[in-house]
């Protein structure tokens, strides 16, 4: 790899990391506004995350290894995905290490660890949340392939860096494949990260919550880095989309470092703008009975294979 | 001078019988059984996955022994195919021969010296299926292996489950090894010849070589657990001792896998691509039905089981793609699909072993199945627990472990299907995907929950507090596998360009130039449409995770507090309000519903002291399609039993018309 | 029946006593009177056998005619007569068939049988061809007899009637068989009579009846 | 030519001596030494004929070839291992009480007449002789069969009597038509029944007589090896008499009146340039086996549940000489001497299983291999290996018999196959119970003797596995003799 390439690498990865608290803050200072309450600080997340680090950790009696070391791989898989995730520019030589599918089973490993830590200590809401989680994850890991499959038939290609590349650098072309793929992908990215309407990560309640069930038993830095790793995880999807869906800006492997650095506007803008749409529909729909959730996935999944048989009927 | 891998395959095979033989000079001394006969064993094994390796992408070499019939003495050959699962079998069985070296007890079911004598002989006929070039070897082979796993799966023939569960396996057995009768009879078209040798040669018309072609999926899919006929797997392999069912799963089925390889791409020669839709279709009936009903088991052995049934559909709609392609000619993809194939017939037989041995550990130290029952073992077995770790993040395709390789391999195949003669292929192959990514999300929830439910939380009954961790030979193979997971994981290209020749062989196409970028890429087609290097995920992973705690611990103390419990606060909770096997699976039963055929539901009153909540599940295919046949077969038997209603003159009656019409016949 | 030599036509004509004898068994009720008639048959049997013997010269046919004579004119009705008394089973025996039906079923029998032996007899190289259909047709009705009789002694009587049709065949269609052969069958049946006589009363002391409706406990 | 006296002597003589002094004790022991006499004279002959090929002696009423010396071979031995199992059985019934020395005075000189007059028919020359040989089996076997005097046995021996008396009858009239067709070529005295006469002329006999003398002794002679429908008598006969008869008669005497129906198949296929020898056993043939599978199902005593299978298998083995050639003459002749060694040493266990049981019936008897794993692993093995499992030799000729019929007859080959997978299922189903589980067995008061059923099933494995070079020439020329 280049000394070019390795540097975008850094970078991208360094921002993903840097900046994925910050999203979180500000889709939240977003839903805040909308639901016109006041909004609290921009910077919050990071604010939270340094005050956990910051605390003793407390871990449940009867905790395995597994529940210890959880919060490090999830934070782990995280970045490894978000190393692979074209943000700025497509030139990430880590890309050819792991391709989407390979982004999937980065997802899939942090759910399971996720999954199993919840139910280590054993207690009535940890297994409850591992089970509402996998089974969300079920629904939601297949309806994300297939978006991926879909734009990886149009590009031919599984690696996320030439898919992008295809989309942003061809002549323009109109895929109608990828309409289905995009409503299907954002229903997906909801579930995934524990948005309203499959899930809502601003309460306990315990008839409704699923990602935070998982995570009762936690404090202090594993707390943290967990916190930490669901805002990457929100950046991740959310460059994902825009890498599908909104190509336009993201630099390709020969432009060069300026390139790279004038995509990183266009980026943030891009990121503002989604997660103002993220906190506008939050706002907009009501959260559903965990057992609608299936039928909210498998609309899902069921679009993205339609996306998938649509191109194969039109052809890419 | 050098001995050949075939003799040395042969002699493996004697060595394995005489082993048994041993066995039976000291049947109740189970001291020599297992310090000295499976450690033998195990030692054959290591030698026979060593030839094996070795075997492999070398020129065939055959064989004839002076037995059998006169006309048809035993015909045996070992080419790239065989040898791959030779290499399989010696590898599978190695562990396992090691981990019942410290695995069986006496109990009062057949005694250990006879035990080792079938568990030898079914390694033999194994073995033996494999190397076999004629029609009748082969049968023999194959009846023997069905023989004696029957007889090691009644084991604990005492109780009533167990025999029912054997006689039903070794019916279907049965009916399988006749329907492959039936095939071997086609496939010689009328020469007469019945050594393989003469099948390769003979072009057979169409449609009979279609029906050699059904026959043989019918017969090894019954052998294999191929829906409808899977109904005995999960009867079977929870009722044998669990390195039996590790064998039974991890290497038996695959011996099917063989089979059907062998015939259809080599002694069948030219498919049609009807044949790959039609397997694509079955098998990934099989895997989702497979995987559904794994998840609403509540006995870890069956669910297991079901899990096997769902990986051998994977690999049969894999099969059926390599078809498909092969009969359109694209050879590049049908050697691509046919490595992930191969390479998943691999994994399965490591990972699924490890996991039914791990259930085998738990069983002796806890004498419990039920999922209902354990919990929390981790902390009183800890390497049982953390080497299943391994079986269940490979089994579930996580990188970089091993089961994902081969599921990404077989979604590069389906994902760069380039469009096909038939739309309705063009259609039917994304579908095909979609199911079998669905397949895999569901085996994650299913692993999550068999691991979760068996090692982690709180044990749910107080005598699992004196569960005893596994003894030497157990962890030892436990280790050995669980090592294998993960080599086959990371270095994948090596696994693929050591698959190749049998590409080669049976595709007439090398896919490995292509697979195996260079050691540390796997890139089909080439490396801008896809490329995959588990090692290096590995180790940035690991790095990462090292990374992050090095900082964390450098910038921040270390502290840690031990405290109950919160749970939202919540007081007095037991081990009991964790969830149960069934309340895992619950939310797949209400999805699914339509596939299960609740048989009971027992819900608990207010007034229980100790509530429990379960649910009999069984499945519908057993209503639909074997009663009926059942109940049909018993009023064809009562009326033909009319015949013989006691009365003389009537019997004279028979007699006398007979010889009328045989008369009048004749004029 | 012109050409056709005297002693022919004497066995032809003993020939047609024997299917009227067949006949008159198989309408017969009474079991006594189904011995005689079984002897009066061995009579006509002896009588075309000795006729043979005469006309063709083969001394061994005397013995066979003797044999015959010994067996089933004097002993075996003899033997019959003894059972009979012994078990004192002098009932009328009723068929499962009524007699005409039986007449009628014979009848198409007789004329099946002789259209079964016609190509055959038409290679017979003996002049006294024709009998091998009137022998054919004999074993058949004692065949439906044993069929439509449901007490043990008549049934015995129409396997031995059987035996009788079958040596009538070997003697006067084909000029005998070797002795030794005959011989053999003769020790048979004799056997198998005495054997028979045994039976029947170990079923009499086991039933306390000789009626076969007690035989049909082993099904299926 | 001596051993052929031996052979035959032995018996006789030991019938004589056995109706003498047969109650004692060492009757048993008499009977075992006279069959052992006997085995080695046909080992002797058997040895003699296959050095120095076909005899034709004693002014040719006796002829050996080496078809008919492989049954007598098979015959002496199975007589011999009979005779020994015999020993233990009887000696437990007599203490159960069941039977009288008396009683057994007739069983043992019964038994060496059985042997004597099977022998007969399998060495002589004469279809006269031949048909009187039958008939006085059939007459010994009457009598063993109702040797416990219960209504039951009564009544099976009764039918068998009458049945088999009746279809004898045929098969003399038969004869009597040979015979009728042969003079006219082979002169009235001497040569005209003699077999091998018979076989040189075969080709001019006439057509039309020898179809219908076919019909006549298949009929005959089916009844004896029990081909559907003319079977009936079969199940009662085997269910009801003693065990060691129920070995002999399905293990041998089923064997000989096939042999005799093959021996006139020859002739008349000679003589008929039509398939309708063929067609009619092959018929028969299937339809024995379709009929027996099915009503395996339904039976509930164990006994009569193996002479069932006895039906499917001689069905079978008369398919194979009904196809005839080479290699299915050769299976046929295989799957006899399998049939013979499996199902005798299946009715050895079985017998002792019975008496353990007090029960012949399937679902009183349980759990053999807790109290007696020999017993236990006898029968579940020998059931395996009767059902056609591989490595056991039932399954070498099964194969080939099925092999062929693809060439032959490919529509039969499912039929056979479905026919086989149903007996499988139905036969299993009831031993695998009374094998494993719980045990209900007693104690019995003298030891049985295990050797029989091991050496046979011993045999069995190997004519699985490996066929001996000089078995096979034997076998293929005695398939050629059969043509």
């Amino acid at each position: 790899m280049t000394a070019a390439g390795f540097a975008s690498q850094l970078l991208q990865l360094a921002i993903a990391v840097a900046l994925a608290p910050l999203l979180v803050g500000w889709v939240n200072q977003c839903r805040a506004w909308l639901q016109n309450k006041s909004a609290p600080s921009l910077f919050l997340p990071y604010r939270t995350i340094r005050k956990l680090f910051a605390k003793d950790a407390v871990v449940a009696e009867g905790a395995s290894g597994i529940f210890r070391t959880m919060p490090y791989i999830v934070f782990g898989a995280m970045c490894c995905a978000a190393a692979i995730v074209p943000s700025l520019a497509t030139d990430l030589p880590f890309a050819r290490a792991a391709d989407a599918i390979a982004l999937v089973g980065l997802f899939a490993l942090a759910r399971i660890f996720m999954a199993l830590a919840a139910m280590d200590i054993g207690t009535a809401f940890g297994s409850l949340g591992a089970r509402r989680e996998m089974f969300v994850g079920f629904l939601a890991e297949p309806a994300l392939l297939m978006v991926l499959f879909t734009a990886s038939l149009i590009s031919g290609s599984t690696s996320l860096t030439t898919i992008v590349d295809t989309l942003a650098h061809r002549e323009l072309a109109i895929y109608p494949s990828l309409a289905f793929a995009g409503v299907a992908f954002t229903m997906v990215s909801l579930a995934e990260n524990a948005r309203i309407p499959v899930d809502n990560p601003a309460t306990h309640l315990e008839l409704t919550m699923i990602h935070e069930a998982m995570i009762l038993e936690y404090s202090a830095r594993h707390l943290a880095l967990i916190e930490w790793a669901a805002a990457l995880k929100l950046f991740n999807y959310s460059c994902i989309g825009l890498a599908l869906f909104f190509p336009i800006g993201i630099a390709a492997a020969g432009d060069g470092w300026q390139a790279t650095l004038g995509a990183a506007p266009l980026l943030v803008l891009k990121l503002a703008i989604g997660g103002a749409l993220l906190a506008l529909i939050e706002t907009l729909s009501a959260k559903m009975r965990i057992f609608r959730a299936p039928e909210f996935l498998g609309t899902a999944f069921l679009l993205a294979v339609l996306g998938l048989l649509v191109n194969q009927l039109l052809g890419s | 001078m050098m001995p050949t891998p075939l003799q040395l395959v042969i002699a493996a095979i004697a060595a394995w019988l005489a082993i048994g033989a041993l066995g039976l000079l000291r049947p109740r001394d189970l001291r020599f059984v297992s310090r000295f006969l499976f450690p033998a064993g195990a030692a054959v094994a290591v030698a026979l996955a060593i030839v094996g390796g070795y075997a492999v992408g070398k020129l065939p070499q055959s064989t004839v022994l002076p037995l059998g019939l006169p006309d048809l003495p035993f015909h045996l050959r070992i080419d790239s195919l065989s040898a791959f699962f030779l290499l399989l079998l010696g590898a599978t069985a190695a562990a396992i021969s090691l981990f019942s070296s410290g695995y069986f007890r006496s109990s009062d079911g057949t005694p250990p010296g006879l035990v080792a004598m079938q568990y030898h002989a079914f390694l033999a006929a194994m073995a033996l299926v494999l190397i076999a070039d004629d029609a009748y070897v082969f049968m023999v082979a194959w009846e023997a292996m069905a023989l004696a796993s029957y007889f090691l799966v009644t084991t604990e023939h005492r109780i009533p489950e167990i025999r029912r569960a054997g006689f039903l396996y070794l019916v279907i057995a049965h009916i399988g090894a006749i329907a492959i009768l039936l095939c071997f009879a086609v496939l010689q078209g009328g020469s007469g010849d019945y050594t393989f040798g003469s099948m390769r040669s003979m072009i057979l018309p169409g449609a009979w070589s279609s029906i050699a072609f059904f026959l043989a999926l019918t017969g090894f899919g019954a052998k294999a657990g191929i829906l409808p006929l899977h109904i005995w797997l999960p009867e079977a392999h929870p009722a044998a001792p669990s390195p039996v069912s590790a064998l039974m799963s991890g290497a038996m089925l695959k011996m099917a896998i063989y089979g059907l390889l062998r015939v259809t791409f080599e002694l069948l020669n030219g498919q049609l691509w009807w044949w790959g839709v039609v397997a694509l279709t079955l098998g990934l009936v099989t895997a989702l039905f497979g995987a559904v009903f794994a998840a609403v088991q509540s006995d870890m052995k069956r669910l297991l089981a079901y899990s096997s049934i769902e990986n051998i559909g994977i690999i049969v709609a894999g099969i059926g793609l390599v078809i498909l392609f092969k009969s359109y000619g694209k050879s590049l993809l049908a050697g691509i699909t046919l490595t992930a194939v191969l390479y998943h017939v691999l994994n399965h037989a490591f990972y699924k072993s490890l996991l039914f041995l791990a259930t085998g550990s738990v069983l002796h130290a806890t004498k419990e199945r039920s999922l209902g029952r354990l919990g929390g073992l981790i902390h009183r077995m800890p390497w049982v627990a953390w080497l299943a770790l391994v079986g269940t993040l490979a089994i579930s395709g996580i990188p970089p472990l091993n089961g994902f390789v081969s599921e990404w391999l077989l979604l590069q195949a389906f994902l760069f299907t380039p469009s096909l003669p038939q739309t309705f292929v063009n259609m039917l192959v994304p579908i095909a995907a979609a199911a079998l990514v669905l397949t895999a999300a569901l085996t994650a929830y299913v692993m999550v929950k068999f691991y979760g439910v068996v090692f982690l939380g709180r044990p749910r009954e107080p005598n699992l507090a004196y569960a005893k961790d596994a003894g030497r030979y157990e962890r030892s193979a436990l280790c050995y596998l669980a090592t294998g997971c993960v080599l086959l994981g990371v270095l994948p290209a090596n696994v693929t360009a050591f698959i190749d020749p049998i590409n080669l062989m049976l595709i007439g196409a090398s896919a490995a130039p292509r697979l195996a970028g260079n050691w540390l890429f796997l890139a089909p087609i080439d490396a801008d449409r896809s490329s995959y290097s588990a090692l290096i995920v590995l180790v940035v992973i690991v790095g990462v995770v090292l990374l992050t705690m090095t900082i964390v611990r450098r910038l921040y103390h270390g502290r840690v507090r031990i405290a109950p419990a919160w749970d939202c606060g919540f007081p007095l909770q037991t081990p009991r309000m964790q969830d149960t096997a069934e309340g895992f699976g619950q939310p797949i039963r209400q999805v699914f519903e339509p596939f299960f055929r609740i048989m009971q539901r027992q819900l608990p009153t207010p007034f229980d002291s100790a509530p429990r909540y379960s649910v009999r599940i069984d499945d519908h295919l057993w209503y639909w399609i074997y009663a009926p046949i059942v109940r049909g077969a018993e009023w064809i038997a009562r009326t033909a039993g009319r015949v013989q209603q006691g009365r003389i003159s009537v019997y004279l009656t028979y007699s006398f018309c007979t010889l009328l019409a045989l008369l009048f016949f004749v004029r | 029946m012109s050409g056709v030599p005297l002693y022919a036509q004497f066995i032809n004509l003993l020939a047609a006593i024997l299917l009227l004898l067949a006949f008159a068994m198989l309408a017969q009720r009474r079991v006594l009177s189904l011995v005689n008639l079984f002897a009066a048959q061995g009579v006509a049997l002896a009588l075309s056998t000795a006729i043979v013997a005469f006309a063709t010269r083969q001394p061994h046919l005397y013995g066979s005619a003797l044999l015959t004579v010994l067996l089933k004119v004097a002993l075996l009705p003899w033997l019959l007569h003894r059972l009979i008394q012994r078990l004192d089973v002098k009932w009328d025996v009723e068929g499962l068939i009524n007699v005409p039906t039986t007449m009628l079923i014979g009848i198409v029998l007789v004329v099946f049988a002789f259209n079964l032996a016609f190509p055959i007899s038409q290679l017979a190289s003996t002049v006294t061809r024709s009998t091998l259909g009137i022998a054919i047709a004999s074993v058949m009705l004692s065949f439906l007899m044993m069929i439509t009789r449901r007490k043990a002694i008549p049934q015995v009587i129409g396997f031995l009637a059987m035996e009788n049709g079958l040596f009538f065949a070997a003697t006067s269609a084909t000029y005998g068989m070797p002795m030794v052969v005959e011989l053999g069958i003769a020790l048979d049946i004799l056997v198998a009579m005495l054997i028979l006589g045994v039976f029947f009363f170990q079923i009499r002391e086991q039933f306390d009846s000789l009626d076969l409706k007690h035989l049909e406990r082993l099904k299926e | 030519m001596i051993e052929i006296l031996i052979v035959l002597g032995t018996p006789l003589v030991g019938a004589a001596l056995l109706g003498w002094l047969g109650e004692r004790d060492y009757a048993a022991t008499i009977n075992v030494a006279a069959s052992f006499v006997t085995l080695l004279a046909a080992v002797a002959l058997t040895l003699r004929v296959l050095v120095e090929g076909p005899l034709l002696v004693i002014d040719r009423q006796f002829f050996v070839d080496s078809f008919n010396v492989s049954l007598v071979a098979l015959t002496a031995f199975v007589g011999f291992t009979t005779a020994l199992f015999s020993r233990p059985y009887m000696r437990i019934e007599q203490a159960h009480g069941r039977l009288t020395s008396a009683r057994l005075r007739l069983y043992h000189a019964m038994y060496q007449l059985f042997n004597f007059t099977m022998l007969l028919a399998l060495l002589t020359n004469n279809m006269g002789i031949l048909w009187v040989a039958m008939e006085a089996a059939t007459l010994a076997t009457v009598l063993l069969v109702s040797l416990y005097r219960t209504p039951a046995s009564l009544e099976a021996a009764w039918k068998y009597f009458i049945l088999c008396g009746v279809g004898i009858a045929q098969a003399l009239f038969g004869t009597i038509l040979l015979y009728f067709a042969a003079e006219k070529l082979l002169g009235a005295e001497g040569g005209a029944l003699l077999w091998t006469g018979l076989n040189n002329v075969k080709s001019e006999l006439e057509p039309t007589v020898l179809s219908i003398a076919f019909v006549f002794l298949l009929v005959g002679y089916g009844t004896k090896v029990g081909l559907a429908p003319l079977h009936n008598w079969l199940p009662d006969a085997h269910a009801e008499g003693p065990t060691p008869v129920s070995a002999v008669l399905s293990g041998l005497l089923l064997n000989v009146a096939l042999y005799a129906v093959v021996r006139c198949k020859v002739l008349v296929e000679g003589s008929l340039d039509t398939a309708f020898a063929r067609e009619l056993m092959m018929g028969f043939g299937l339809l024995s086996v379709v009929l027996a599978a099915l009503l395996l199902s339904r039976q509930k005593d164990v006994k009569r549940l193996f002479a069932y299978s006895s039906i499917e298998h001689m069905g079978i083995a008369t398919f194979a000489f009904g196809m005839g050639g080479p290699i299915a003459n050769f299976a046929g002749l295989l799957h006899m001497t399998v049939h013979s060694l499996t199902k005798s040493a299946i009715f050895f266990t079985v017998g002792h299983a019975a008496q353990k049981a007090g029960t012949q019936l399937t679902d009183e008897i349980r759990g053999l291999i807790t109290t007696n794993p020999q017993l236990g692993w006898g029968l579940v093995l020998g059931t395996l290996a009767i059902l056609g499992m591989p490595p056991f030799g039932v399954f070498a000729s099964e194969f080939l018999i099925l092999v062929t019929a693809m060439g032959v007859e490919p529509w039969a080959t499912p039929v056979l196959l479905a026919a086989l997978g149903l007996a499988f299922a139905s036969v299993f189903s009831k031993i695998q119970p009374m094998v494993f589980g719980e045990t209900t067995a007693k104690r019995l008061p003298v030891r049985p003797t295990m050797i029989p059923v091991f050496v046979h099933l011993a045999l069995v494995l190997m004519l699985g596995l490996w066929i001996p070079p000089f078995l096979a020439d034997w076998y293929r020329q005695a398939a050629r003799l059969i043509g």
